[in-house]
């Protein structure tokens, strides 16, 4: 049945960050030199063509915009300045907001303004729920940070970290499964045994952890530097889960305090290398730059600098009132963070990447066995 | 017949014929023939010093004939011509024995390559016996020139052959100047406009006194031969009564141009049925009245442009058309200035973007947005009526080949891109003016590299699109070549024709007209009074085919006479 | 020693014979018994030349022209096409076989198929023996 | 004192003895030519014998007209015998020019002949097949008749001849410019055709003559023919283009095909390939196939084309 060509993809795509898709000839330099497009898939050459002739269904129903991770040598080779690099970035902007059925997503990345407005809500928001908790709920004093009479008790930190990471990852969650379905799911011809599926489940938190694809790249440190930026948000999630109460304790325990001191180094180093980069735009995956990456550099880079100053007013200097202070902006920071950027926004990237991983290798699985059974049909050809 | 002294020859060919055949022995045995005045073998003959030989050798020895057994005739038979004209001997007296390509480079065994070699010395000698000398016969040559076309090409050709201060005859059938190029609104890739293309030349044309102009006019026969052509123009007035006049001319400039392709044949793409289906000239009309527009007077918010309507595939015609993918891009960026909303999708096969600027003309075409959809030369488009709530006139099904995809294509106006193919009369000026057309019915060059704008038909030029299709460049430069070959043997003044030509005797010709009909350059006449036929020789090509043909044995083939032939069979079996 | 026929060959200048200077450039060997007689056109040989080429000693005769539409002079190789069958015809009554008189189509490009009928005549004439009219003619001339 | 009369001799070989009676065609003229000349030789008219031929002393008789193909040893001896005594020699009509329809015989091998003629044949009752040999015993005597030859010569083939007269037989006027020509001695030089046109029959027949190109050939009866058209045109087998005129363009003035018995146009070495040659080319077919098909209309071309010529062809004879 024939796909019905739509022209005005294109200009929506313009709104994602995409620009000169139309100059592309097919000459296929970018597929050429990209070292992930391997059969069954062809980045970013197809989705350059499905984007070009607006076949959105079969945008919508590919994962390879998540096999590429923008080491930019596709711009660099195109003849025509077609930056497919970029383009393939606004394709992860579109898929986001395709996967978020809410459609915040897609108003996010549409106006830029609209994001800025909900980051500085959810905020303010975040400050007056802290404020009020604190002095009324916990009855604790500006003065004491930590222990019994804290403005901000741990116990009741807990239960907000909890309850918004179950929120996030039922957002999260949700979104994860349309992107299966619309990749995979919805499509009759591919049949998947369910022991495919179970067999590859390590690639998630494998590829979660390590960005092991990521490392393939012909230039290293763009991966090293996402690792380090990556690793450290993690450390500093799993403390403030797991051992907050230990930050809190008078007595420095460093064998906790020094991978926070690791994870706060490695958070800000990276985000500001990161943002350096864009301001130079002197590689190419830092050449443009969309309103939703500077936020979320900011956002992040705020977080830790403000948990800096957290700890050190609070660790070194004793100034427990400035600590309760500067934890407040961390979590304003923090909370819109978390909030928007991982359901609606570019943070979101941590679900699918790994997902498309995990699929990646469950299609090829399954085509190559289709095709085992369709190489059977083929005449044989001996050896000359 | 006087006494004979023939020089024989015999080329080394450095190792090339002395490493099969024994140069000597064959020297030897010709030697002792009767009437060897002298025999040579020497390493290159066709080498300075060699020719120089021959020369030297003729005045010494008074050769009256010379044979040269070396490489094929079709090498350096000219060259040994040359070096017996400058040794005084008339050039038709020598003949060349091919010993190279067909004897030592094709025969291993030495023994019996040397004695094929003496085998084919021994017959170019014989044959060289009753060689006569031939001079070559000259004819004036008018300087009047007649121009059939008077598009762009014909024309160029007109205005460059007046300005040389020469009468020309420049006759078109249809009432007004400018053939194709009228009908179109701006060129590619510059986008710069026909009309002031064509203006600045008509105008030229018409204030010029050595050009008569005939409209409305049409060649009825040509007659003679190159040199002396006697053309008789039909020309219709408004009255509708018949004027005919005789012009005499030199020469002939065919520039009668192409038709285009009638888009009515491709049934998938309902041109005539669907009414927003339009061709490149109806397109270009709607350009010129600076509107563009769907029938029901809509701004079309999509448009598709179909490439290669006829050209380039097995069923209508198998060449490329060569302009219309530049045309193309100039309608997408036609489209595009008129109505930038509208989106263009540009559905071709190849783009050839073979010119000055045309490859930047295809990248600024992208940059304006236009969607290209490539399909298969031989898997065509299907154009059909859009549905109630498609948001378009017309939906386009095609396999896309750069997606392998099948897909629906929206357009509220599609322009068919139709591809040249010769006039459907190209044959009837085929005959008049003698000159052959290649299967696709364009008329055929001399040469397709080396001689482009002559015919096999010694006078008769072809400029422009009547050929094959091409774009506006070429065709001007094939006018001006067709021009400024026609000056070159204008200023010549005198045409020579080749010594080499058949000959009646009328003292031996019986009237029977067996040779009439047999002579496909139509170069024998039969005078009604004499009751004798008579080979015109500036027209006669020297097949042979007459010489052969008479019953009597009256027309003698100059240089392939019958004694020479058989002189020649009797010494290849001696 | 085996029997070495002698064949003449009439070759039209624009394609047998530039095919066959081709096998020459091409170095493609073929039999010597062949010698070549070069002519403008195939519509140039006449009937005569065939049998005068055969009553003066050759064992064959073979005949090149374009193929038909290539003739440089258009319609020459036709003229031709009409003059082989009815020579064929003669030469049956005459008693020679029709394998020693071949007429071939050659094109300028086709060096190697000269080559080949060259070398399938020569094998053909071989197995028909030699045609000897030359000496029974003189024989004729003596003996009663 | 009177001039002496000419002294002429007449023979014929393998004849069917119609240029002797050309030569009585020429009417009362033969009177004239008595009045000049003395016939001392001339088998079917006067009483002349072999032997008062040998008693003659060399180069005694001023010409001599042999007509007749050499066929066998009495034609060849006598063709040297007149040779020896007189001093012009005419080859005298077409079979002594060129082998006539005697010479048609060449197409087959002698034992062919005397088989068709003694054995094979319906009107010989069985076992009365005898043979003639050179020499058989009859009576006790041995009886010797002219060996027959294998093949067919023409006169100039066994002996020198001075003059050519060709036709079939020669036309009475043209025998009478002969004979005119040799009594007053203005003879053109040795060896030349005389009695014939330098033209071929075309350039005299009235027939109008347009462009060749024909489709199919008929046998004359086979169509209704358009008598002031060209016959060959008309698909008619006519030799006239390729033949010497002289004879007054007899046959097609009479509704029949030239057969060439004037021989060929000077210049042309072989008779039949020359027309050939001109017949081939004017059929009007681009297709082989078609080619073969129009030339089935032409069964047995070789005896047309060479009807009064074999021996004189290039090939003289079969090789079967």
């Amino acid at each position: 049945m024939a796909i019905r060509v739509n022209p005005k993809l294109i200009d929506e795509l313009e709104t994602y960050g995409a620009a000169d898709v139309q100059n592309c000839y097919h000459c296929g330099n970018c597929s050429a030199t990209c070292p992930f497009s391997k059969e069954p898939f062809v980045i970013p050459r197809r989705s350059m063509r499905n984007l070009q002739m607006g076949l959105e269904e079969k945008l919508k129903g590919t994962f390879e915009p998540w096999l590429c991770y923008y080491c930019g040598e596709c711009s660099q080779q195109c003849p025509r300045g077609a930056e497919p690099g970029e383009t393939m970035m606004s394709l992860r902007r579109w898929l986001t907001s395709r996967y978020d059925l809410t459609g915040i997503s897609r108003l996010f990345y549409r106006s830029w303004k609209a994001e800025l407005a909900a980051l500085i809500l959810v905020s303010l928001v975040t400050m007056v729920a802290f404020l009020v908790m604190g002095f009324s709920l916990g009855h604790g004093s500006l003065g004491v940070y930590a222990g019994a009479g804290a403005l901000f008790p741990d116990h009741l930190v807990h239960i907000l970290d909890l309850a918004l990471a179950g929120l996030l990852a039922a957002v999260l969650l949700t979104n994860a499964i349309r992107m299966w379905w619309l990749t995979t799911g919805r499509n009759r011809n591919l049949h998947i045994s369910l022991w495919s599926y179970v067999k590859n489940v390590f690639l998630l938190p494998y590829h979660f952890l390590f960005q092991a694809r990521y490392s393939q790249c012909e230039k290293k440190l763009p991966w090293l530097t996402h690792l380090a930026i990556f690793l450290s948000w993690v450390t500093m999630e799993v403390l403030v889960i797991l051992l907050l109460e230990r930050f809190h304790s008078p007595e420095t325990v460093w064998a906790a305090h020094v991978f926070g001191y690791l994870a706060t180094i490695g958070l800000l180093g990276g985000t500001i290398y990161a943002m350096v980069g864009r301001v130079r735009k002197r590689e190419t995956h830092y050449k443009h730059t969309h309103p939703t990456d500077w936020m979320f550099l900011i956002l992040i880079a705020g977080a830790a600098f403000t948990g800096i100053v957290q700890h050190a007013s609070y660790r070194w200097l004793g100034l427990d009132s400035v600590a309760n202070i500067a934890y407040l902006i961390h979590m304003m920071f923090v909370v819109p963070l978390l909030a928007v950027q991982i359901p609606f926004s570019k943070l979101s990237h941590l679900a699918y990447r790994p997902l498309a991983m995990y699929l990646a290798t469950v299609h090829t699985d399954a085509l190559a066995s289709q095709q085992a059974g369709a190489a059977q049909t083929e005449p044989v050809r001996l050896a000359a | 017949m006087e006494e004979l002294k023939i020089g024989v020859f015999i080329c080394n060919c450095g190792s090339n014929i002395a490493h099969h055949v024994d140069v000597d022995a064959v020297r030897e045995a010709v030697e002792a023939m009767p009437g060897i005045a002298i025999a040579r073998s020497y390493k290159y003959m066709c080498s300075n010093p060699g020719q120089e030989m021959i020369a030297r050798d003729i005045r010494e020895h008074q050769l009256n004939r010379v044979v040269v057994a070396a490489c094929s005739p079709r090498m350096h038979e000219k060259t040994f011509r040359n070096a017996c004209r400058n040794g005084g001997l008339n050039p038709y007296l020598c003949e060349m024995a091919n010993i190279r390509e067909q004897c030592s480079w094709v025969h291993s065994d030495q023994l019996a390559a040397t004695e094929k070699a003496k085998a084919l010395t021994n017959a170019a000698i014989n044959r060289v016996r009753y060689h006569e000398p031939l001079e070559s016969l000259t004819a004036e040559m008018c300087p009047a020139t007649l121009v059939i076309g008077g598009g762009i090409a014909g024309l160029t050709a007109a205005l460059e052959l007046a300005d040389a201060a020469h009468q020309v005859y420049l006759v078109e059938r249809t009432a007004t100047l400018g053939g194709n190029l009228a009908r179109v609104d701006l060129t590619a890739p510059h986008l710069d406009s026909a009309r002031d293309l064509l203006t600045e030349r008509i105008t030229r044309v018409r204030a010029n006194s050595r050009i008569t102009l005939m409209l409305n006019s049409e060649l009825q026969s040509l007659a003679g031969y190159v040199g002396n052509y006697a053309a008789i123009i039909r020309t219709k007035n408004g009255s509708g009564e018949v004027q005919e006049r005789k012009v005499d001319v030199g020469n002939v400039v065919v520039a009668t141009g192409y038709q285009e392709f009638d888009a009515g044949r491709i049934t998938h793409y309902g041109h005539g049925k669907l009414p927003n289906v339009v061709t490149s000239f109806e397109f270009e009309q709607m350009l010129r009245k600076g509107r563009i527009e769907t029938r029901h007077g809509k701004l079309p918010q999509y448009a598709a442009i179909i490439h290669c309507v006829g050209s380039r595939n097995k069923e209508f015609h198998p060449y490329c058309s060569r302009v219309c993918c530049m045309t193309a891009l100039k309608y997408a960026h036609e489209l595009k200035s008129a109505n930038p909303a509208c989106y263009v999708s540009d559905i071709y096969v190849d783009m050839h973007a073979f010119g000055k600027g045309h490859e930047d003309f295809y990248k600024t075409t992208s940059e304006v947005k236009t969607l290209f959809l490539m399909f298969e030369k031989n898997e065509r488009p299907v154009v059909r009526k859009a549905g109630p709530n498609d948001d378009c006139e017309m939906l386009i099904e095609v396999n896309e080949t750069l997606s392998r995809e099948r897909i629906e294509i929206p357009a509220d106006l599609i322009i068919l891109m139709v591809g040249m193919e010769a006039r459907a009369d190209s044959g009837e000026v085929a005959r008049l003016v003698n000159i052959s057309q290649d299967q696709e019915g364009w008329f055929m060059e001399s040469h397709p590299k080396l001689d482009p704008v002559a015919t096999t038909t010694d006078g008769i030029y072809i400029a422009g699109t009547c050929a094959a299709p091409k774009d506006i460049p070429d065709t001007v430069a094939q006018a001006r070549a067709a021009a400024a070959r026609i000056l070159g043997k204008i200023a010549k003044g005198k045409i020579e024709i080749d010594g080499v030509f058949a000959e009646v005797n009328e003292d031996r010709c019986s009237g029977c007209r067996m040779c009439n009909e047999l002579c496909p350059y139509s170069a024998i006449e039969f005078n009604d009074q004499t009751r004798r036929s008579h080979v015109i020789p500036a027209a006669c090509k020297a097949c042979g085919a007459c010489v052969a043909a008479c019953p009597s044995g009256a027309i003698k083939g100059r240089h392939f006479t019958v004694e020479q032939l058989h002189a020649q069979i009797d010494g290849v079996l001696a | 020693m085996s029997f070495e026929p002698k064949i003449v060959g009439f070759l039209c200048n624009w394609c047998s014979y530039t095919g066959a200077d081709l096998a020459g450039t091409s170095r493609i060997q073929y039999p010597p018994n062949i010698r070549v007689i070069r002519v403008m056109c195939s519509a140039r040989i006449e009937p005569d030349f065939v049998l005068r080429a055969l009553a003066s000693g050759a064992d064959g005769v073979l005949i090149c022209g374009c193929h038909p539409g290539d003739c440089h002079y258009s319609e020459g190789n036709y003229k031709a096409m009409r003059r082989y069958p009815l020579l064929k015809r003669m030469l049956k009554d005459y008693g020679v076989d029709n394998d020693r008189v071949r007429l071939e189509w050659v094109s300028a490009s086709e060096g190697q198929r000269f080559a080949d009928i060259v070398t399938d005549m020569t094998e053909r004439v071989r197995a028909l023996g030699p045609l000897r009219i030359k000496t029974d003619l003189q024989t004729d001339m003596v003996e009663r | 004192m009177a001039a002496k009369k000419l002294q002429i001799a007449l023979y014929w070989g393998a004849a069917c003895g119609g240029c002797d009676v050309a030569v009585l065609d020429t009417n009362e003229f033969i009177l004239d030519v008595a009045a000049v000349a003395d016939v001392r030789f001339w088998p079917i008219a006067v009483d002349g014998k072999y032997s008062d031929v040998e008693a003659m002393s060399d180069g005694e008789l001023d010409l001599a007209l042999f007509d007749g193909a050499v066929r066998n040893s009495e034609n060849e001896h006598v063709a040297k015998l007149l040779r020896a005594k007189s001093k012009v020699l005419v080859a005298f009509g077409s079979c002594a020019y060129m082998g006539g329809i005697p010479g048609l015989a060449n197409l087959v091998t002698k034992d062919e002949i005397l088989a068709t003629a003694y054995l094979s044949n319906a009107s010989i009752e069985p076992g009365n097949q005898t043979v003639p040999r050179a020499r058989s015993a009859v009576d006790g005597m041995t009886l010797e008749i002219p060996s027959f030859y294998r093949r067919v010569y023409r006169l100039q083939d066994v002996v020198d001849v001075d003059y050519f007269v060709p036709g079939c037989p020669p036309a009475p006027d043209q025998v009478k410019a002969v004979l005119l020509a040799v009594v007053k001695g203005e003879l053109p030089p040795r060896g030349s055709v005389v009695g014939a046109s330098e033209r071929a029959v075309c350039d005299d027949c009235k027939r109008t003559k347009s462009e060749k190109k024909v489709k199919s050939f008929h046998r004359p009866f086979e169509i209704i023919q358009d008598s002031s058209r060209c016959l060959i045109e008309q698909g008619i087998l006519c030799m006239g283009s390729a033949t010497r005129s002289g004879c007054g363009v007899r046959c097609p003035n009479s509704n029949q095909g030239c057969r060439g018995c004037y021989g060929p146009l000077p210049g042309v070495s072989d008779h039949g390939a020359k027309f050939l040659s001109a017949l081939a080319s004017i059929v009007d077919s681009k297709d082989p196939k078609e080619i073969e098909h129009i030339l089935d209309g032409l069964p047995d071309f070789i005896s047309f084309a060479y009807r009064f010529g074999m021996p004189a062809s290039t090939l003289q004879r079969s090789y079967k």
